[in-house]
Formats: structure tokens, C-alpha cells, sequence
């Protein structure tokens, strides 16, 4: 059926489909439908663009200099659609999950030690994060919430890199960090740092998502062909590192090879990359809910000067076709 | 070619506008092949006035005229400097090149011309070398080869050879003199020397202080060519005598005032 | 043009001088801002990137109405006076010292071309870690970027002083520390300058990444935050105050030039 | 010391001699390597912050025979030499024009004061939009980069140029151009090295900045990536290659210096 | 105080090892007030010779000794330099100041020396003008200030006068004269005018050219004070006849070879 599907779509197969992505574990789906093939089954040959920060690819994806971009949902990213330039939110691209180890709370070892063991006990502590406006401080505020608290009862401190916020943490500049695999992994093992809890254990959430260019989403056939490809490389991506038996991970029969893949595209050790498989959801699609949300919160927080319909923002129609039309092996 | 100087003035304006007359009133001629010495106390506007007949400065005043026969492309001027005013950069013989190019000539016939003038002011040898590396009397006859090369109409000389010691000027003079026989310019020379000027031209312009104005034209009466053996003539002693009279109280009341 | 003729010289150097033109130095700016509205209102550029000048006054405007602005001003300009003066100091001493000792020469030189080029993110981390998240690593970004068209350009400046004033000096019974405080420094002055000028530039450049260690104000805060959430009318107005800061820094370097080197002014 | 004696002269200049220390040169090289190892060996700084000289030269002999090396390698230089050849012409060029016609001062010393302080990484989005996420806005960080040391540097160069040269090659009938190309620039060579030497420095730094931009190669994507996926050892590679970059561009400098201006090394 | 230079050799050595002999073997004294020119060709090593004894350039062979009472702080020489070497960025009044403050006086003291060798060079008026303010001969002044200030046991003076024009010269020689009258130090005065050097020496040392050697020393019998009215008397005419029939066909090879 897929050799059918892929002839059905000769017209477009010459054309590629640029693809914004961070070279990061995070991006394994796209990695495996390139890699297996999966994307070119549908007629659709996507070129990896690789990005160091997520900024620049919203706006080239806003420029059109990209087709499709696949990263965090920032303030960034609502901000871009609020100042006039569309683009589409179409499918998950990864998930805090509760059972699924990604981001965590890292607290000092001697605080720990000292008694610190809920997220109340973070009440006027300062806290680590890259920046302000990132997933990290979503994710933080929500987490605060959880207990009652609010941001203002913490102090926030943004240390722009990773390294520089684990640093931090080890000089006792700040009292917890909020930073994803391998950093919580590394700071346990070091001995200076306390992992408290996963923070998709608290509070799940959309975190990274798949988007769409304005003349991408319009191009329905190629938008939907892409899909497919990315609707099978979750599938293939779920079965193999994320299902889950008794509250344990049940490694897939494919397991070693998304390692594998991960670690070539990566160029990170096959360690690291074992430590944090991002949660996805197997057919890709969204929390749309959550969409609505993170905006409400960042608007809240004066991130944002307003929320945007989600019709304005949302278009689940692309994976929920391809989720159709994808067969299952 | 003949230089008419017509009643040429000059004003600097420094930039807090106050004013600073230089030349008053100036007024004289160079006849074609003729050799006119400028002689002044420091500061009287002696280089002034050569920049402007150079085209180096706007008058404030009056007008520099050329008057005569001149071949295509010929320039009207060409100055050698005080300083000498070599470009670092360059060797001998590029500086030597420098107008000729200016003036658009073919290369070879600029090769042929820099050859004809490095061996005219004895710089054969050193064409390569760059100016850092020669004497003081060596790079004088660079800058005077870089004059002659581009045969201009009138050479302007700003002292030239006050920054050479006292033997190797006056066997530079000697040369200039030779050369000049051969090359039958016009020559204005600015000097405060007063034996060189009365050895060397054919009449000599003697200008005031600041602000500069013609005292009086001293013509020298001495056979060409000269030698060192005219220096006891009747002629160049009364010369010499005459503008040291000019000059004297001149440069005594400058000293007092501390302008020299 | 051969023959007989009565021509009049022209002045041929009138293209080497320079008037002031004070005028067109403030219509470059004007211009500046009106190629920028033009731009935005052709629309080429979608308001989201280059907001107009227009609606970046207003914010400033509001801003320095909330008094915000001067919290961030106030907070930036204490970390760039720390830095600059620690950055150029050490600048113009290092320069100093490799242009005028040979040994300085030999250990300084390899090591300044070795580590200019480091980047400043990358150490980061390592100066949190000496120096804490508090001002001292955020003045630290600042001086280390100071610190290398310093020595770089004094460098220069101290190798180009007059050998014949250094020997005067020297047969006036001065010793090498004489030499230096009172002929190579004074020599180098113009390089000095210069180097100040790109010290100045850099500085402000700087800001941001100062600014990324631990910073909740600043005008490099807001630049990098502002970014972060693209807020761009607001990353605007960092960029103009930073802008306006380097105009300020030029304009006042200029005056301390004119004063600091009166014999090269007149 | 009153009273009659005998005194023999001292030479009171020897301080002033610049003999060469080849061997300190390259020691003080050495040198930094050793504190680096004693400082991770004594334990200061964790091995993941800094990872010891050893490790660093392993992982760049195991990248170096991979290849992988040089792929980084040859992806960078190609957009350092493209960006810093735009750059650093345009800075000279603008240079020379600011400091040789009074109007362009007038119009483009303002605009190069209040453009310079504007961080490279704020105009990253207008470059995306401009040059899109190839070569182009690469290159342009870099050469943005590059550009302001050799504008400010050149400009203070052809400023102090002197004047007699200008005024003979006017005599000899130069025109403006002549001026600029045979007086004006080799008059400026020193201050354009000193640019030079900056502006590389400049360009290995923004080399991080540049490929921010949809790089997959490149030793600032080394660099950054390696920062990312928290690999130091990596990270440590990239900016010691960055560093013998450095290293090699000013002595490539040095030299070219040495070979352009002979009129100043007899 | 008296100088003896002792069996003095100087060979210069460049960055490619290349030598050059600039001195060889030069032996001299110059006793204590006594005023001692050396006169050579262009290049023979007379700069040399002033900043060996200076201390500014070490000897490759042989010594130079100061003999004979010398006061407390009081440096062995002090320097004029042909080119003044004056402190652009100093006033007048600082450049005199300079070698005081080298020598750690107080600022009183300085401050009263300075008045009274500014006063002395007849610079009262501009102590504080720049150098760049002032005329070649004013500057010149303060080089002698500032070298008259420290007290020297000896002053050298290299070509102090040969940038100046020939009016200035002549009167600042005559001041120079007035100035040692009254300050009594020894001099070496070198110089390249043997007008210059018999005109103002008690003995002139002639070198030969490149390597320089001293090919004669000539003693001046002439009365002092000196005065221009000497400049005819038969000591004077013979001295000079001597000095230029010793230095002519150095002068002429050197330039023949294109060192001058
Ligand atoms: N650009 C200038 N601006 C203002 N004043 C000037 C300028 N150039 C020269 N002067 C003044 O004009 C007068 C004449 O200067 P000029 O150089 O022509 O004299 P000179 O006769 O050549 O002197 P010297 O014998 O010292 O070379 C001097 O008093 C000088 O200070
Ligand atoms: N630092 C140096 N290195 C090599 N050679 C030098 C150096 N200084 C001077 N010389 C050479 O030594 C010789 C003597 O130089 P010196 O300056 O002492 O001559 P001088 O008699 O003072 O000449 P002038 O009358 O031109 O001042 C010259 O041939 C000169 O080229
Ligand atoms: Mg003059
Ligand atoms: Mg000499």
C-alpha cells in the first residue's frame, strides 16, 4: 500500500521539504522517517536543517525560509503569530510525562540532605533556569502552582546555558535547577546535586511540538505526505523506546537501533542519549488543550499581550488524516 | 616657460578664525631658463609661496600666471621638498616614476625616462633601495630625479639642501647647476642662505618678514658656468653684502620677538 | 594643448580639505531613522522583525514614564564603567608592557592571539564558577572584551613611538619606568584612543552576554530577553539605547581625545 | 658621590633592546598548557568543566583521523576567509573614505558609533529574513564582526598620514584617487594590521554567533553542540582548535605585515 | 670635567648579522671647560661617538672616562639632539623641567631652575607653548634648556644648529658662545660646518670617513670672546684651509660612492 500511496504523489517528490530541527534526542522521530525512509515512502523528501537554538527557527520558519519546524513551544514562537506572522501548531513533537524521565529538580545535595524534599520547601529558594520565557519557566511556574505557590516566591535565575545553570547549582550560586537529561543525570553522579522529581511527573505537558509555514499548511497534499511520514516514525519511535510495562520501560525489538540512529544524528554518546527519551504521543497528535493553556499562563505572566484563538494557531486536521490513512503493520 | 606672479596675497584663517597674513602684495617674474633665487627669513612665506605657484594652496589674492611654449602634457610645475617628501613605501626608482605615472605615460617610455634621470643624478646602483636606507644627499637626489622626470615647465625648489651637511650640499649645488645646463628649466629656489643664493641664481628675491613682501631684486652678475672660485669676486661679495643688509635687521627683530 | 598660451595655476589640492559639514552629521542620523520608517511602512519587512521607529519611541516613551528604563540604564552603566575601566586598564597595561619588553613580547603576544578568540559564552560557565553569579562575573564579560582591541591597539601604538624621544629620554637619566610613563604612553595616546573607541563598541556589544549570567535588569537583560520572547518592539528599544549609548561613548572619547592629545590639535 | 674620580660610561639604553626569545614564545605557549593540566589535576575545576590537556588532544587525534575534523574545519574556514575578506574590505574601504572625504566623516562616523554597539545576535532574525539560513547570513555575521575594528582602525590610520607625502603626490599631479591608492592606504598599512589582527580575532569569536544559524558543521556548531549534549571534551576541542586558529592568523599577519610594509622592518 | 675616550670601536650589527664598522680606534680627550667640535664627513660615526659617550649605545671595544670633581646629583652629560627630540606633549616649560625631574629634584628647586635656564635661552614668554608652536630656533633653545638645566659635567651637542636656517644659526651660535661663558662645562660639539667648528671650538677633532678614525685634531688659536670680525683673521682662514684640505676628498669619494 505504501508503494501505491508513493506513486500517487509524483508530482511533489522532486521537491524537498525543509525541516528545522535542534540536534538533540528530542528530535529522534524525524530522525528514524529520514533515516528508514519513512518520509520518502510518501513522496516526500525532507532535508534536515540543524538549528543551536529554537529562536531562529521560528523565524525562518516565519520568513518561509523553512517548511517545517519541529521544537519547544516558547513565548517566543506565540509572540511571532501574535506580531502578524501565521504559522501552524500541527502535531506533538514530544511530551513531559509523567513515568518519563526528561526534565528534572535538581536541588543541592546539603539542602537535601537538610530536609528539603517537596516543591513546597522551594519557597524562596533561587531556582536556575536557561531563560526566562522558556519551557523551563512554563514548566516551573506550573510546577509551583501545583503546591500553591506562585513564580514570585522563588527567585528566578536565568543562566542562558545549560552548563552555565549546572554550574551554578555546583558553586551553591543557586539552590535548584530545572534542566532536562543528561544535566540532572550528571549532577546526581557528581555528587552535588539532588534529583527531587521528574518534572513530568507533576505536571505533564505539551512541551515541543511540530509547526507548519503558512505556505506549507497550504500546500494540503505535501503537508499531509509529510505527515504520514512523521505519523509512521512515531509509531515506530513509541513501540521501540516508550512503552512501558508495570510502571517499568520495556525496551522494543527496535530499541538499540533508535539508540543507534539517535547517536549518529546526534553525535552524542549512545549513554547520554539511553538517559531521556522524550514522552510523544504514537500517532503524534497534540494536548491541544494544553496549547491554550500555556498561552493563558504566559499572558498571565506578561510574556504575552494576549492568547490567540486557538483556530488561529491549532490545525490538528494534518495528523488526524495522516493518522487515518497511515495503516498499521 | 615664463611665471608671472601678480600681486599674489595669502591669509591663513586658523580654525578659531583668527587671521595670519603670509605674502602681501607680491610681484615678480621668472623669465624662461631662468634661474631665481627666493631668500627670506623663517617664516616670511617663502614655502607659501611656492605652493602656490605649485597649485598646492589657493591664494587669497592675485594670480599666478604661465606665460610661453609648453609640449603636450608637459606639466607647469614640479617641486623638489624640503623634507624631501619621498614615499616610504616605494624604491628609488618607484619614486622616481611617481609623476610619470601621474601623467599617464606608457611604461616603457617611463622605464626609458627613469633610467635617463637615476643615471642623471648619479642614483645608479641604488634603484632598488628603498628611501630608509640611503643618506640624506642620496635621498635629495631621488627627490630631485623625481622632479625632473615629469620635465616640468618650471621647477619650484623648497630648500632643498638645508638638511644635508655643510659638503655634500655644496657638491649638490655644484650638480644642480650642471644638471640644470643640460636641462634649461626655470628654476625658483627658496633658500635663506645667502652664498647660495648669490652662487646659484640669476637674480634673487629678497622678502621681508612675516607677512612676506618683496624687499628688493638683486640681480647676480656672474659668468655661467660658476665655480667656487667666484666666491672672492667683487660681484658676489657686493651681492652678498647687499641682501645681508636687507636681511639682517630683518632677522635680528625676528629673533628678539622669538619667531626664528 | 601645445603652443603658446597664458594659463593660470589652479589650486589642485582643494580636495584635501576638510570642512566640518556639522549639519550632515546630524542628517546621517535623521536619515538613519527615516530609511528605517520608510522600510516599515513599505512593508518588505514584516513589522514582527524591524518594528517602525514610531512604535519603538512610544514604548521608550513608556517606558521611561514607568521608570523602568532607568533601572535598566542605571544597572548597565555600572557594569560597563566596572568593566571598561578594568578591561582598558589591563588593556593598555598589557599592551604596554609586550610592546616595550621584549620577554613581556615573547610570553604576552601568543597568549592574546591564542585566547582573543575564545568565545565569551563558552567561558561562561568557568566564570560563574570563579566568580559567582553576582556583578563581578557580569564585569568580567565586559573586561575581557575591553581588554583585547586594548592591548591589541596599545600594542601598536607603543611600537610605533619615536626610538629618538625614547633615547632622549633615556639621556636625561630616565629609567625604564620613566620611559614608559612619560614617552610611550604619550606616543601611544592616538592608538589609545582608537583602541578606546573599539573598547567602547565592544563593551555595549558585550552587554548581552554580561548580561546572560543571572541578570533580571539591564539594558542587555532586556535585549536578550526581549529576544527571548520575541517582544521586538522592545528589543528595539534596548538596541536604540545601546546605539545611543555608543554615540554618547564616541562623541564624549572624541572630546577626552582632543583634550588628552592637544599637540596633535591645533 | 661629590669629590674627584674616575667614571667609566654604562650604557644606560640597554633596557631598550628587543632581542628575540624564540624559545619563550613557544614556552609560554607550553606554559598555558601546564596550568591547564595542573588545574584540572589538582582538582579545581572538575574534569566535565574543564577536561584535562591529555583528554582534549585524545578526542582531537581520534577527530582528526575520523575526518570528522576536518569537515568542521574546512566548513568554518570557508566562511571565516569569505566573511572576513567582505568585511574586512568594507572596513577599509569605509575606513579610508571616512577619513580621507570630510562628508563621508560627517555621514558615516555617527553611523558606524551608533551601529557597532548593536549585538550581532539581536540582527540574527533581519539576516535570516535577508540572506535566509544558507552561506550568506553566516558570512554576514562574521563580516559584520569584522568590519568595525577595520573601519574604526583605518580611519585612525589614514588620519595620521602625512600630510607632505599627500601634498607631494598632489604636486605631481595626483588626484584624489592617486592619493587614496598611492599615499593614503600604505601610509595607513600599520593601523590597517592592527585592524587585521583584531578583525580575525573578531571572526573566530562570532564564528559561534554565525553558525547558530542551520549549521550541522563548522567549529562554532562544534562549539555550541557540544555545549548542548553536555560533551566538554568535545566542547574543548573546538575551542582549542579556535585558539591555533588564532594563533595562526596572527602570525600569518605578522608575517604578511612583515612582507607589506618593509619600509618599517630594516 | 674632563673626557677621555679611550681606544673606541663601535661596529654595528644587523638583524641578518651583516657588520659595519662605525668606529675605529677613536682616542680622545676633551679637557675640563674646554669646548672640543669633531667634524666629519656624512655616516662617519660622529652620532656614534655622542651616544657612546651619553651611555646610549654600548662601545664594542675600548672606554670612555669622566675625571675630575663632580657635585652631587650632578649627571656626567646632557644632550642636544640635531632633530631637538622635544616632547610634543610637554610645554616648554615641562621639556626644560624633564631631566630635573629624572634627577628627582625637588619641585621648588625645579621649578627656579627653570625659570632661570628659560630665561637664559630667551624663552621667557612661552614656557607654555608646544613645541609645535614654535619656530625651529625656539625649539632648538629648549633643547639647550633642558640640557643646560640638569648641569651637565659635560654638554654634548650634536648638530644642534643644522636644522635652522642660516640667520638663526649664526645668532644662535653667537648665544651659544654668551650661555657657555657664563655655564663653563665642557662641550662636544659635533658638527659638519667647519666655519661652525672653528668659529666656536679650542680644538676641532677631524674624523675620516666610514669606519671614522680620527685623522687630525686642530687646536683653535683665537682670542675669546669670539666675534664674527675673527671670522677674516689668518688663524682663522688657516685653520679652516687645514680642516677642508683634510676632509675634500673624503667628502668627494663618499659621494661618489653614494653614501652622502
Ligand atoms: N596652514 C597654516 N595655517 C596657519 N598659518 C600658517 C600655515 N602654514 C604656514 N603658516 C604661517 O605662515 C607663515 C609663513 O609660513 P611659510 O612656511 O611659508 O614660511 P617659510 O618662509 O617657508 O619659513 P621657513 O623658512 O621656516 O620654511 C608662518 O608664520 C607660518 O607660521
Ligand atoms: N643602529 C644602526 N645599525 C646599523 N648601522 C648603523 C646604525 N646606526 C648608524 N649606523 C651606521 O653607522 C654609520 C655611522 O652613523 P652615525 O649616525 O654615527 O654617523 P654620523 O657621522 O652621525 O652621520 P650624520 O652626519 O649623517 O649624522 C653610518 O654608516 C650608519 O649608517
Ligand atoms: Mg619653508
Ligand atoms: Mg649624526
Amino acid at each position: 500500500a505504501a508503494a501505491v500511496l508513493a506513486g500517487t504523489a509524483p508530482a511533489h517528490a522532486q521537491q524537498k521539504v525543509k525541516v528545522g530541527a535542534l540536534k538533540l534526542t528530542s528530535s529522534a522521530p524525524l530522525f528514524i522517517g529520514v533515516e528508514k525512509g519513512f518520509f520518502k515512502e510518501f513522496g516526500i523528501e525532507p532535508e534536515l536543517v540543524f538549528f543551536q537554538a529554537a529562536a531562529p527557527i521560528a523565524t525562518a520558519l516565519a520568513t518561509g525560509q523553512l517548511d517545517v519546524g519541529a521544537t519547544g513551544v516558547t513565548a517566543a514562537l506565540y509572540n511571532i503569530v501574535l506580531g502578524g506572522e501565521q504559522m501552524w501548531i500541527v502535531a506533538d513533537k514530544g511530551r513531559e510525562w509523567p513515568g518519563y524521565p526528561l526534565t528534572g529538580i535538581v536541588v543541592q545535595r546539603d539542602l537535601y540532605d537538610g530536609g528539603l524534599r517537596g516543591i513546597g520547601d522551594l519557597k524562596g529558594k533561587r531556582i536556575g533556569i536557561t531563560t526566562l520565557g522558556s519551557t523551563f519557566h512554563y514548566h516551573l511556574g506550573n510546577v509551583l502552582e501545583k503546591v500553591g505557590l506562585s513564580l514570585a516566591d522563588v527567585r528566578v535565575v536565568p543562566l542562558q546555558t545549560m552548563p552555565a545553570a549546572i554550574e551554578a547549582l555546583k558553586g551553591k550560586q543557586v539552590d535548584a535547577i530545572l534542566l532536562p537529561q543528561p544535566f540532572p543525570g550528571v549532577a546526581e553522579s557528581q555528587g552535588f546535586g539532588k534529583i527531587l522529581f521528574w518534572a513530568g511527573d507533576l505536571h505533564p505537558w505539551q512541551i515541543a511540538t511540530v509547526f507548519y509555514s503558512k505556505k506549507f499548511a497550504a500546500e494540503r497534499r505535501r503537508a499531509v505526505d509529510f505527515m504520514r511520514g512523521y505519523v509512521k516514525a512515531s509509531r515506530y519511535y513509541y513501540d521501540a523506546v516508550l512503552v512501558q510495562k508495570d510502571g517499568k520501560r520495556a525496551p522494543g525489538a527496535d530499541y538499540d537501533e533508535v539508540v543507534r540512529i539517535t547517536a549518529k544524528y546526534t553525535e552524542a554518546r549512545p549513554e547520554v542519549i539511553r538517559l531521556g527519551f522524550p514522552f510523544q504521543d504514537r500517532n503524534g497528535r497534540l494536548l491541544v488543550t494544553d496549547i491554550e493553556r500555556q498561552m493563558q499562563w504566559w499572558t498571565q505572566n506578561g510574556f504575552m499581550k494576549r492568547t490567540i484563538p486557538l483556530k488561529g494557531i491549532v490545525d490538528t486536521s494534518f495528523v488526524e488524516e495522516a493518522a487515518k490513512a497511515v495503516p498499521e503493520k | 616657460m615664463r611665471v608671472i606672479v601678480d600681486r599674489l596675497s595669502k591669509t591663513y584663517r586658523d580654525r578659531t578664525g583668527r587671521e595670519l597674513a603670509a605674502l602681501v602684495d607680491i610681484a615678480l617674474r621668472v623669465e624662461p631658463e631662468e634661474f631665481v633665487a627666493v631668500l627670506g627669513p623663517s617664516g616670511c612665506g617663502k614655502s607659501t609661496l611656492l605652493g602656490i605657484m605649485a597649485g598646492l594652496l589657493p591664494a587669497t589674492a592675485g594670480q599666478v600666471f604661465f606665460e610661453g611654449e609648453r609640449r603636450d602634457g608637459q606639466p607647469l610645475t614640479a617641486t623638489v621638498f624640503q623634507e624631501f617628501a619621498l614615499f616610504p613605501w616605494r624604491s628609488v626608482r618607484r619614486n622616481v616614476e611617481f609623476g610619470l605615472e601621474e601623467l599617464g605615460a606608457a611604461p616603457e617610455e617611463r622605464k626609458e625616462c627613469v633610467a635617463r634621470f637615476i643615471a642623471m643624478t648619479g642614483l645608479e646602483g641604488f634603484e632598488d633601495k628603498f628611501p630608509h636606507q640611503l643618506s640624506g644627499g642620496m635621498r635629495q637626489r631621488v627627490g630631485i630625479a623625481r622632479a625632473l622626470a615629469v620635465d616640468p615647465a618650471v621647477l619650484l625648489m623648497d630648500e632643498p639642501f638645508s638638511a644635508l651637511d655643510a659638503q655634500t650640499r655644496t657638491l649638490m649645488m655644484e650638480e644642480l647647476l650642471g644638471i640644470w645646463e643640460r636641462a634649461r628649466t626655470s628654476i625658483v629656489y627658496v633658500t635663506h642662505n645667502i652664498q647660495e643664493a648669490v652662487y646659484m641664481a640669476d637674480r634673487v628675491v629678497v622678502l621681508s618678514r612675516r607677512p612676506g613682501r618683496v624687499l628688493d631684486v638683486v640681480p647676480i652678475e656672474l659668468k655661467r658656468p660658476r665655480h667656487e672660485g667666484q666666491m672672492g669676486e667683487p660681484a658676489f661679495v657686493h651681492a652678498q653684502e647687499r641682501i645681508w643688509g636687507l636681511i639682517k635687521t630683518q632677522a635680528q627683530a625676528a629673533l628678539r620677538e622669538g619667531r626664528a | 594643448m601645445s603652443g603658446s598660451s597664458r594659463v593660470a595655476v589652479q589650486d589642485r589640492a582643494a580636495f584635501l580639505r576638510r570642512p566640518e559639514h556639522r549639519l550632515l552629521r546630524v542628517a546621517a542620523l535623521a536619515g538613519l531613522v527615516v530609511v528605517w520608517e520608510a522600510l516599515t511602512r513599505v512593508g518588505w519587512i514584516p513589522a514582527l522583525f524591524l518594528p517602525s521607529p514610531v512604535g519603538v519611541l512610544t514604548e521608550l516613551g513608556e517606558m521611561a514614564a514607568s521608570g523602568q528604563l532607568f533601572v535598566h540604564l542605571g544597572a548597565s552603566l555600572r557594569r560597563l564603567l566596572l568593566g571598561f575601566a578594568a578591561g582598558g586598564g589591563a588593556g593598555v597595561a598589557v599592551g604596554v608592557m609586550t610592546g616595550f619588553f621584549s620577554r613581556a613580547d615573547a610570553v604576552g603576544q601568543p597568549l592574546i592571539a591564542a585566547t582573543f578568540p575564545i568565545p565569551k559564552i563558552a567561558l561562561l560557565p568557568l566564570l560563574i564558577l570563579w566568580l559567582g553569579i553576582g556583578e563581578p562575573s557580569k564585569v568580567a564579560v565586559i573586561a575581557l572584551g575591553v581588554f583585547f582591541p586594548m592591548a591589541i591597539n596599545t600594542y601598536a601604538g607603543v611600537r610605533e613611538a619615536d626610538p629618538l624621544l625614547v633615547r632622549a629620554a633615556v639621556a636625561f637619566g630616565a629609567g625604564r619606568w620613566s620611559v614608559i610613563r612619560k614617552v610611550i604612553v604619550p606616543s601611544a595616546l592616538p592608538m589609545i584612543f582608537a583602541g578606546l573607541k573599539l573598547g567602547a563598541g565592544t563593551a555595549l556589544l558585550l552587554l548581552v552576554a554580561a548580561e546572560m549570567i543571572a541578570a533580571d535588569s539591564g539594558i542587555g537583560f532586556l535585549v536578550l530577553h526581549a529576544g527571548n520572547i520575541m517582544d521586538t518592539t522592545k528589543l528595539m528599544v534596548g538596541i536604540v539605547v545601546l546605539s545611543l549609548l555608543g554615540l554618547l561613548s564616541h562623541w564624549a572619547l572624541a572630546c577626552c581625545e582632543r583634550l588628552a592629545v592637544p599637540w596633535r590639535h591645533t
